[in-house]
């Protein structure tokens, strides 16, 4: 693995965007390309009044982290952020952050949409919705689609 | 040998960890699984479908084939739903 | 077309990643996922003082403009932003922004992919690089690579 | 009708437009473009690989072989190097 050592955060806090990517890049004229991806929470039908992200304290690090890794591996990063929020997060509000930077736009799309789908079927983490009538709207399912996003990444080669 | 549950699971067994002392024979995690299931009806509710389980040994994904010999800390958790 | 329509800017000035994605997404909830480009000045000889952006006014925000209104029209966005500098900008800085917002994240990534294809081979700019010491470096040549990754966007079906 | 360079199309013919009155026979990109190449060494060292040079009629890309009339404005710049 060549440079850059993945920065994990899980927190409750909301995160700034401008300040993730500048901390990638900041005096430093080697990186060409920066990808963000931000996940935000979704409310199409106004019932929602907010999702409750629970997750597995330590093993959430852990799996990110070994994701992460993967990426730095697969393609030439600069560099490589990913943060998730747990907590109770409003409809609107930011859920998580992937930035990957690189010298070229090609590795730093793919590490940035590797990552969310690897995040989004091994992150141990769980919504639950609460809604505006104050009842729960129970847990969010997972999706199959979810699934076969992760498998594309798979090396045919092994 | 400590369990620890998270979303539907633990609302449904109604507790997020407990320890366990495995009796004799259980040597893989479908073996805990169909032990623990048998343990009350609250685990038969929260392991109706164990195929729907998924399971970490010391925070690392596993597959229900695995042998838990050496676990410290096994978790039991839905499908995951975060990103 | 459902939706957006394409904010499009040729400007001198930087770009404030953070604050173009709260425009977009600002007192919404019905959107899932926001995918930013930057691409930046690169310098890794550290023989650059710096690029000169040329561009063809008029023709710069015509044509960004239909590769977006395009981009629209192929994957379902609620907003669509692409900022594009000109003038000098030094190693180091930004060069141009996408970001581009959806429900799902796939529509999120693959809009703003096809934008940067394609502003690298039909925008109106064109770089010039001044060396450190004081010399003209020429201008910077097309990629036939460049070219290569926009035609995988070309739909078979015609 | 007016012409307008970009890059070293522009350094190399030394400005950046000119009106031009073309005569008769120029019907389409590539004959304006073989014209222009005979009206001087600065032309000729622009146009000297016709085929590298990408033109836009009224803010448009076309191709060598599409017609020139009704052109307004005609930019003739090299490959471009954007993004």
């Amino acid at each position: 693995m060549a440079g850059a050592v993945p920065g994990i955060r899980i927190q409750r806090e909301d995160f700034d965007v401008a300040a993730e990517i500048a901390a990638l890049t900041r005096d430093r004229a080697d990186i060409g390309a920066v990808v963000t991806f931000s996940g935000l929470c979704r409310d199409e039908q106004g019932a929602l009044s907010e999702l409750e992200l629970e997750h597995y304290p330590g093993m959430a690090e852990a799996e990110i982290g070994r994701i992460a890794a993967e990426a730095t591996e697969r393609w030439p990063l600069q560099g490589l952020t990913v943060i998730h929020r747990h907590g109770k997060i409003a409809p609107g509000e930011n859920i998580v952050l992937v930035v990957a930077a690189s010298a070229h736009r090609q590795a730093a799309f793919e590490a940035a949409n590797f990552l969310m789908d690897y995040l989004k079927s091994r992150a141990p983490f769980w919504k639950k919705e609460h809604l505006t009538d104050g009842s729960h709207g129970g847990w969010v399912e997972a999706k199959e689609a979810d699934d076969r996003a992760a498998d594309r990444w798979k090396k045919s080669g092994g | 040998m400590r369990l620890i549950y998270f979303a539907w699971v633990r609302e449904r067994i109604g507790k997020p960890e407990e320890d366990v002392e495995l009796p004799a024979g259980i040597e893989t995690v479908a073996d805990l699984l169909r032990w623990l299931k048998s343990r009350g009806e609250e685990y038969e509710h929260a392991l109706q479908f164990p195929d729907v389980i998924r399971v970490a040994i010391n925070q690392e994904h596993v597959g229900h084939r695995e042998k838990i010999a050496g676990a410290r800390e096994i978790a039991l958790f839905p499908p995951m739903t975060g990103g």
